[in-house]
């Protein structure tokens, strides 16, 4: 093994030649860095993979619909996001705002209807979750990101994106980023976020 | 007045074999029962740290200023314990004392065995036990460190790399012995210690290597334990508690250690004489040596308390003065007065050649000199705490049972830990005495003796000085 | 990367550790108590419980020493041997003193108590693994440890409603101490930042401020030349980063306690007046 | 809110704000990340002002005591979480004290009763409100056969439109019975103030006075509005002359631990100091114009030493007082329950409002209090005279339906009152109360009232601070429980069964306020808003504001002799059951803030314990912590004594508070109650119980237990934590 390494990591390719592994590490940079051209050049969004779990809901909401059929902004329905620590569900009256015209015949839509007449509220589960000592704002996080970068406001999936994944594509919301410590860490040293313990912790 | 000799040197080296590996051999009832009792103890101190576990630290009773009790005192007493092995094999190797050689074996394994108890306490007292290696520096991505200024992550490292190197210490040193053992032994035992002798054959260029890495590795371990203890009071030097920061902490530290280690191998000097019958190598005179270095170290500790009193009471820290005036008339003064009795009166015991020579009464010495320094720590941690700075906060604290388990069961975890050794390794140390015997032998003869003494340039024996 | 970031930052950190702390602060928000109209009622105590999740032992556990009382109203009284006291009592508001040189921060083994850029001594509960080492070397003893887990006991049902959701439950294991209010201080900065202004002198306080029905605690940010607490530290000349005032005029009441340890404390406190000519 | 999902489900679902706990709760983890365990629920409608994340404040007003403090409750997604002072309210200006930041405890406490209980073969059984309505209307409602004045009301203080309402249920039924009982109260001081003042509750500026005299006074802590008059201190203190406080009493009460004089007095003798301080003052040039014209000659015969000799103080320290008021103008000098509570009380406090009058203070210090206008919502105030009228009443068989609310009689009477047989003696006993104390337990139908914090309510403080208010009290948070009601709701119902026609039409008391306060809009200067105008401004600002006609000051001053409580060599000592800020009457009890809160001088948390002079205490051989038994003509009780020199020699200290049979698991079996053994003696002329002349004796068990405290030193070791300056030096450094 060690004879290997010698041989074929040091003495084969010590004159000048592509070693495959360097080879690979190149392309792999050179293609997340143009993967990561859409923005601008201040801002580094935070990379990381997490594999969630299928969560189950109690109506399967399409995001990708409504995101990228419907075009419907983010915070049409997340109104708290630039208001406060966190994004909201929207009130179910907001979804029977269009719901008592459009679509009323599918069975995810009338499963939602049957909610409001019985005057309830459907019981989703939180997907993504930060531990209960961890103080996270989205108003703060909206402002640097969108807002003080003039970041075009119908845009904003994208920088929802850096932590919840593409939801656009997903139908149910799955938890794609990491969302821990390091990984909150590693975007904060990047884009110059707090490096105080206690702005985060409580 | 007659020198008496350490060893007889008229005894056959297949005795020394057959006698030590006899005590290795089929335990007794007596030692069954002591073995039980130990694992009962450590029973104990395993269910009442279950509980705690599970609870926090509230049925241990420590309360707000006593925010250490005992489990502090006694990882201190622990630490302090492993010195003895370190003094006796090390420190007496390197200036040439070879009366060390019957006895240093165990002290060597008590010195192990009482970091392994010790190592435990910084561990149980922690509120969340189960993110200790958070102490330890490691990579990790959330970026975070350990304080490296704080003494208890300094604390991590000086136990950790002297249990390590004593560990080592012990294991090379027992090297040639384990080859007897293997070439005495069969079935499993044989197959064992063949892995552990490492193919020791006794050849002259393994026994200059072993020579030279034995001497390295003393070196090496006395300054670590003069650090290790150092380090450990530096957990208390380094605070600005009245009574705690004390600037001769560390060399106070020190002498307690070495002065518990003595008398904790006067203890089991003489219990291992009396259960595996090893007058013949545990002779009195080796015994009184011990006593003798025992005592000196008692007054060299006696000396630094009163350097401490003395430094304090005319000192201008007047919080300082106020905790020296409680510990010799607060609540628990009446574990000063023990502590200051038994640690500097009792062993004058030792300065009496009958005393010394009466092995139940150096036993009782022995295990008060012991509680001495038992108290010692914890009139280091405890009076402190009850009475520091902030009035409203002078409380004391009452060791709960659980406290007391834990305490109580780490003796028998030391214990257990001797007991196996005792067992599994050869106690006194056979190719050590043989060398003794050897160079006793040839002392007899004076010629030879001064042959073997002399340096070139030397006066001849006899000769007048030029 | 972590690794990285701290070899990097290493001659950074080692200056900074030797310059005592963070050279620039944001704020530093400190404390003015007037013991003179400390009346002893215990409404900042209780405030505090309010406002922090603080457990109720329970009187067992009080009579161990194991209660929390972030803020604490010791009274002392006189020493003379009188038949009856001829003054009052000597009360004491006693809570973190958020340090600038604290003496809790260089002792944690897990650097779970730090500075930070508001000059508070923070706490982070999260990566306490209770050593408690920050309490014994605390002078003002104002350090609490969770010795249980309080869920169940201090908070029954429906009680547990009442908890903040700005700060954390602790648990068991975990030492914590006053905070000068972080949460309140996280939202006030919060949402001056997002309204691209500086925080304002009253804009908040903490829950013992607020609730001092004599007004005795005045709370704000010494780096703030215009706040009450910087004119008040300012009119008693006491300045901080010493161990010894030097005062033009000597008989000025503010004085901080312990400060000849030089922790220097960020709580000043305004002697007690007596009018014996009564 | 519309919608099934009730606001606690809501809570539970949300998860968005739910608690932030450290890890989990069973076994240690370090971290808890959940992915779609939580549950995280919507709104069903969008609701007004609410941003999950952001608290909101609404005011309401506290009801903790009878000050009537103005609160601003932070509410988040849902629930109260904290209460702080409404800085606008003219009692406590943004302050609080901690029974008020205790109140939100009282509201989420764990041992509320939940639905309504019955009584049926002997023990409370739970009942659905159906039956409790039923039972209510069987013996209460239109068909009930009930004679005239059979039915009685027992209550608190209560004020505002739940007064108006009990007013008008006792009305309906035929009835005039209200009594109100409040332990806690300045009913003599009133009196006083009345036939000397024609002012029943004078204004008092202790922000303007240079010397405050109390004697037993803990204007701080207990007496009628602490945190005004705590404001008021503050103020004082911070003068540029700083104004000076001398207290007399028996024992040191929290306000006292403030004095810069503090002075022990022979336990009810503060009378016989007032007048011999009178008889200084006029022996050394102040005027004596106002004072009737026998005045010297009755007061002659209270000279220096008599009076030393009759209240232990030295002639010293009475030339001492006697100078600072004479010097000191204006003063101001208050008389506390200690002084109140005696057989003389109202003579003492008479001679003790002599002072005032002779010093000038009346105009000055103590000025006129406004006249309110709507007088069927002004304070009914409680005392102890009710008491014992409705143990008398209940023992002769008067009632056939008791109704008590906002009251303990059965915990606060004393053992001599016999109050609980005679309440046990009524057929049906109705209790309206949030917890299960001691009068719950002996009810026959236990009606689960709204917390504060959940119920509507308007109050109108005895102690008017400053202006006249209206205090309004609104439910900050839904009901915790669906099977609670408000008290206002319950009236109403009990209202409509018997007058239907004028009470039918409101569905609860919310739509009664709303009704009434549309009237309420003439009375200020608010008359051109529109209904839901005003109201709605009512609600944001907590209160409204009343023209007031302020009354006149009559002097008619008064004197007359006082004699020293009569030595008793059976019971040597004089018991003083002290109120205290926390705890107060015992109604905080099942409070554990306030448990824990200690004693603000004995600094004794979760127990009683009994404060006796060492000197005394030395004389039978007791120690600290010794359990001492108290025996009074009227029983005994055992506390743990506590050895202090803020008591007098010559009485024994047993705080108020602890000493609960019932009162839920925070106050149950805990301490002693000194009430019961207080001999039901009373104040001849307001009939008030005389709570502080209870002769009693002391002896020692061979029990010595640990008395809880906070802290355990009480000097400081030289340490100078806390320094004291003179005011000389205050002075030159001009207040800094």
């Amino acid at each position: 093994m060690v004879q290997w390494i010698r041989t074929r990591m040091f003495r084969k390719y010590a004159h000048g030649a592509f070693h495959p592994v360097s080879l690979g590490v190149a392309l792999i940079l050179a293609w997340s860095m143009m993967t990561s051209t859409g923005f601008a050049a201040d801002v580094q969004p935070p990379g990381g993979v997490h594999k969630g779990v299928d969560v189950e809901q109690p109506i399967e909401f399409p995001h990708n619909i409504h995101v990228e059929v419907n075009k419907i902004n983010c915070m049409y329905c997340h109104t708290y996001a630039r208001r406060s620590k966190v994004a909201g569900i929207p009130p179910t009256s907001k979804c029977m705002g269009c719901h008592k015209i459009i679509a009323t015949d599918k069975p995810r839509i009338q499963k939602l209807t049957e909610y409001w007449q019985k005057g309830e509220s459907p019981k989703w589960k939180k997907v993504h979750d930060v531990p209960d000592f961890v103080h996270f704002t989205h108003e703060r996080h909206l402002k640097k990101f969108v807002f003080d970068r003039d970041y075009p406001v119908e845009d904003v999936k994208e920088v929802c994106a850096f932590c919840h994944g593409q939801i656009k594509e997903m139908t149910v919301a799955k938890k794609v980023k990491p969302l821990n410590m390091g990984w909150c860490a590693g975007c904060h040293e990047k884009n110059g976020g707090p490096g105080d313990c206690w702005k985060c912790h409580k | 007045m007659v020198i008496e000799k350490d060893i007889n040197e008229q005894i056959k080296w297949a005795q020394i074999n057959s006698d030590v590996l006899r005590s290795m051999e089929n335990p007794r009832k007596a030692y069954w029962i002591t073995f039980f009792v130990c694992i009962a103890m450590v029973a104990c101190a395993v269910v009442a740290e279950i509980y705690q576990y599970r609870t926090g630290l509230g049925p241990s009773n420590l309360n707000n200023p006593h925010m250490w009790g005992m489990y502090i005192s006694t990882f201190v007493f622990w630490i302090g314990m492993s010195h003895s092995g370190t003094l006796l094999s090390a420190i007496l190797h390197i200036i040439h004392a070879d009366w060390r050689k019957p006895i240093y074996r165990f002290a060597e394994a008590m010195t192990t065995f009482s970091l392994m108890t010790a190592g435990f306490f910084p561990i149980i007292h922690l509120g969340r036990v189960w993110n200790f290696y958070w102490v330890v520096p490691y990579v990790s991505a959330r970026g975070v460190w350990p304080n490296f200024r704080s003494p208890l992550s300094w604390d991590a490292f000086a136990i950790s790399t002297y249990l390590s190197a004593s560990m080592l210490f012990l294991f090379i040193g027992m090297i040639p012995d384990l080859a007897i053992c293997r070439d005495n032994a069969r079935g499993f035992r044989k197959k064992l210690y063949g892995a552990l002798s490492l193919g020791w054959v006794g050849s002259d260029k393994q026994w200059r290597h072993f020579r030279k890495t034995y001497l390295l590795m003393a070196c090496f371990l006395i300054p670590l334990a003069v650090s290790v203890h150092s380090i450990v009071s530096s957990d208390f030097a380094m605070s600005i508690m009245p009574g705690w920061h004390v600037t001769s902490f560390p060399p106070y530290f020190v002498a307690g250690a070495l002065y518990s280690g003595c008398a904790a191998i006067i203890t089991l000097f003489i219990m291992l004489r009396y259960f595996f019958r090893f007058e013949e190598y545990m002779t009195l005179a080796i015994m009184e040596k011990t006593c003798k270095l025992t005592f000196a170290i008692a007054m060299v500790w006696t000396y630094l308390n009163l350097i401490e009193f003395a430094a304090t009471w005319y000192g201008h820290d007047v919080y300082s003065k106020e905790v020296l005036i409680a510990k010799a008339t607060g609540p628990y003064a009446w574990i000063f007065w023990t502590m200051i009795f038994c640690g500097s009166v009792v062993p004058f015991a030792l300065a009496f050649q009958k005393l010394r020579r009466h092995m139940p009464t150096m036993f009782v010495v022995s295990l008060l000199l012991n509680l001495s320094m038992y108290f010692e720590r914890w009139m280091i941690v405890a009076p402190t705490l009850s009475m520091a700075m902030e009035p409203h906060q002078f409380y004391i604290m009452y060791a709960s049972v659980v406290q007391w388990a834990i305490v109580f069961g780490s003796f028998g975890w030391f214990g257990l830990l001797f007991l196996v050794f005792v067992k599994v390794f050869p106690s006194v140390s056979m190719y050590e005495v043989k060398e003794m015997v050897f160079h006793r032998r040839r002392l007899i003869n004076e010629e030879a003796a001064a042959k073997f003494h002399r340096r070139s340039g030397d006066p001849q024996p006899g000769a007048q000085p030029a | 990367m972590s690794l990285k970031n701290v070899m990097e930052n290493w001659s950074a950190y080692r200056k900074d550790a030797e310059a005592g702390g963070h050279h620039t602060y944001e704020h530093r928000w400190a404390m003015s108590i007037n013991l003179d109209l400390c009346i002893g009622c215990n409404a900042c105590s209780t405030a505090c419980y309010a406002e922090n999740n603080l457990a109720v032992v329970g009187p067992e556990r009080f009579a161990k020493g194991q209660a929390m009382h972030w803020m604490r109203i010791e009274r002392y009284w006189d020493v003379e041997d009188k038949e009856y006291p001829d003054q009052g009592a000597s009360f004491l508001p006693m809570m973190c003193q958020q340090c600038g040189a604290a003496t809790c921060e260089p002792v944690c083994p897990v650097a779970a108590t730090y500075h930070t850029p508001d000059g508070l001594n923070a706490q982070v509960y999260n990566r306490c693994i209770g050593s408690r080492y920050c309490s014994n070397n605390c002078p003002f003893r104002v350090r609490y440890f969770n010795f249980y887990s309080y869920y169940e006991s201090a908070w029954p049902e429906p009680m547990h409603l009442q908890l903040n959701p700005d700060l954390s439950v602790r648990d068991k294991g975990v030492m914590e101490k006053c905070t000068f209010c972080v949460q309140r201080i996280r939202v006030a900065k919060d949402k001056a930042k997002i309204e691209n202004r500086k925080v304002k002198d009253g804009e908040f306080t903490t829950a013992c401020a607020q609730a001092c029905p004599t007004s005795a605690i005045v709370f704000g940010d010494t780096m703030d030349p215009e706040s009450k607490v910087s004119m008040l530290w300012k009119q008693h000349q006491v300045t901080r980063a010493v161990y010894k005032q030097h005062k033009e005029d000597p008989e000025l009441r503010g004085y901080r306690i312990f400060e000849e340890l030089n922790v220097d404390p960020s709580v000043m406190y305004l002697e007690r007046v007596r009018d014996t000519t009564v | 809110m519309s919608g099934k999902l009730n606001r606690r489900d809501f809570l539970k679902a949300l998860g968005l704000g739910g608690t932030a706990t450290l890890a989990g709760c069973d076994m240690p983890t370090t971290v808890t990340l959940e992915e779609g365990k939580e549950d995280v629920v919507s709104y069903l409608l969008p609701e007004e002002y609410v941003i999950p994340g952001v608290g909101v404040t609404y005011a309401s007003t506290c009801t903790q005591c009878n000050a009537g403090c103005g609160v601003h409750g932070r509410v988040r997604e849902g629930r109260v979480l904290k209460v702080e002072g409404h800085p606008d309210s003219p009692i406590n200006a943004g302050k609080t004290c901690q029974m008020g930041q205790a109140l939100v405890q009282a509201h989420y406490n764990p041992d509320r009763i939940k639905s309504p209980m019955v009584r049926e073969g002997g023990s409370l059984v739970p009942a659905t409100w159906e039956k409790a309505q039923a039972l209510l209307d069987e013996k209460l409602g239109s068909k009930a056969n009930l004679a005239a004045g059979r039915v009685a009301w027992l209550t608190g203080t209560v004020s505002g439109h739940q007064r108006a309402l009990i007013t008008n249920h006792l009305e309906s039924v035929g009835s005039n019975h209200h009594f109100a009982v409040e332990v806690v109260n300045t009913n003599v001081w009133s009196a006083v103030s009345r036939d000397m003042l024609d002012d029943p509750q004078p204004q008092i500026s202790l922000d303007k006075a240079k010397l405050i005299l109390s004697f037993g006074a803990d204007f701080m802590g207990t007496w009628q509005s602490p945190v005004h008059f705590a404001g008021q201190f503050s103020r004082m203190r911070t003068a540029a002359d700083r104004g000076a406080l001398i207290q007399v009493e028996s024992k040191m009460s929290m306000t006292g631990g403030s004095a810069d004089l503090w002075v022990a007095i022979r336990p009810g003798t503060e009378g016989i100091l007032a007048l011999g301080l009178a008889n200084y003052l006029i022996a050394n040039g102040v005027s004596s114009a106002s004072l009737p014209g026998d005045a010297r000659d009755k007061l002659a015969a209270y000279d220096m030493q008599k009076v030393s000799n009759a209240t232990g103080v030295s002639t010293a320290t009475i030339e001492r007082i006697g100078k600072a008021l004479k010097n000191r103008a204006p003063s101001v000098v208050l008389a506390g329950a200690a002084v109140e509570g005696q057989v003389n009380g109202y003579e003492a406090v008479s001679a003790i409002m002599l002072l005032n009058v002779m010093l000038g203070n009346i105009g000055q210090t103590i000025l006129p209090s406004g006249k309110f206008p709507l007088q069927q919502l002004e304070a009914k105030v409680g005392g102890t005279r009710d008491l014992a009228a409705f143990a008398q009443a209940a023992a002769q068989k008067q009632f056939d339906v008791v109704l008590v609310h906002g009251a303990n009689p059965v915990f606060t009477a004393p053992a001599s009152l016999k109050l609980d047989e005679a309440l046990a003696s009524v057929p049906f006993k109705v209790v309206m109360t949030q917890f299960p104390d001691e009068t719950a337990m002996m009810a026959d139908l236990v009606l689960p009232v709204s917390s504060t914090l959940e119920d509507w309510g308007t109050h109108v403080a005895a102690y008017q601070a400053g202006a006249s208010n209206i205090s309004i009290q609104q439910p900050l948070m839904e009901p915790l429980y669906d099977q609670t009601r408000g008290f206002g709701d319950i009236v109403i119902s009990m209202l409509a069964m018997r007058n239907a026609a004028q009470y039918g039409s409101f569905k609860d008391y919310y739509g009664y306020l709303r009704n009434v306060f549309a009237n309420l809009k003439g009375a200020g200067a608010t008359a051109s808003l529109s209904p839901d105008e005003f109201w709605n401004n009512s609600l944001q600002a907590g209160m409204i504001k009343i023209d007031s006609t302020p009354r006149k000051h009559t002097v008619k001053a008064s004197i007359a002799a006082i004699d020293a409580p009569a030595a008793d060599a059976n019971f040597p000592l004089t018991l003083i059951p002290s109120a205290r800020m926390g705890l107060f009457d015992g109604r905080h009890a099942n409070l554990p803030w306030l448990q824990e809160s200690p004693d603000q001088i004995a600094k004794v948390v979760w127990g009683s314990w009994a404060e006796i002079h060492p000197s005394t205490a030395s004389k039978m051989g007791i120690t600290h912590g010794d359990v001492i038994r108290i025996e009074s003509e009227a029983g005994g009780i055992e506390a743990r004594a506590y050895l202090t020199n803020t008591v007098h020699a010559d009485a024994i200290a047993v705080p108020l508070g602890q000493g609960h049979t019932e009162y839920g698991r925070y106050a149950k079996g805990r301490g002693v109650n000194p009430l019961k053994i207080v001999k039901a003696a009373v104040d001849a002329k307001t009939g008030e119980l005389a709570l502080f002349a209870t002769r009693v004796k002391v002896s020692k068990t061979n029990k010595n237990e640990i008395i809880l405290r906070l802290g355990h030193s009480d000097t400081q070791h030289g340490r100078r934590l806390v320094r004291t300056v003179s005011v000389d030096a205050l002075k030159r450094t001009k207040g800094a």
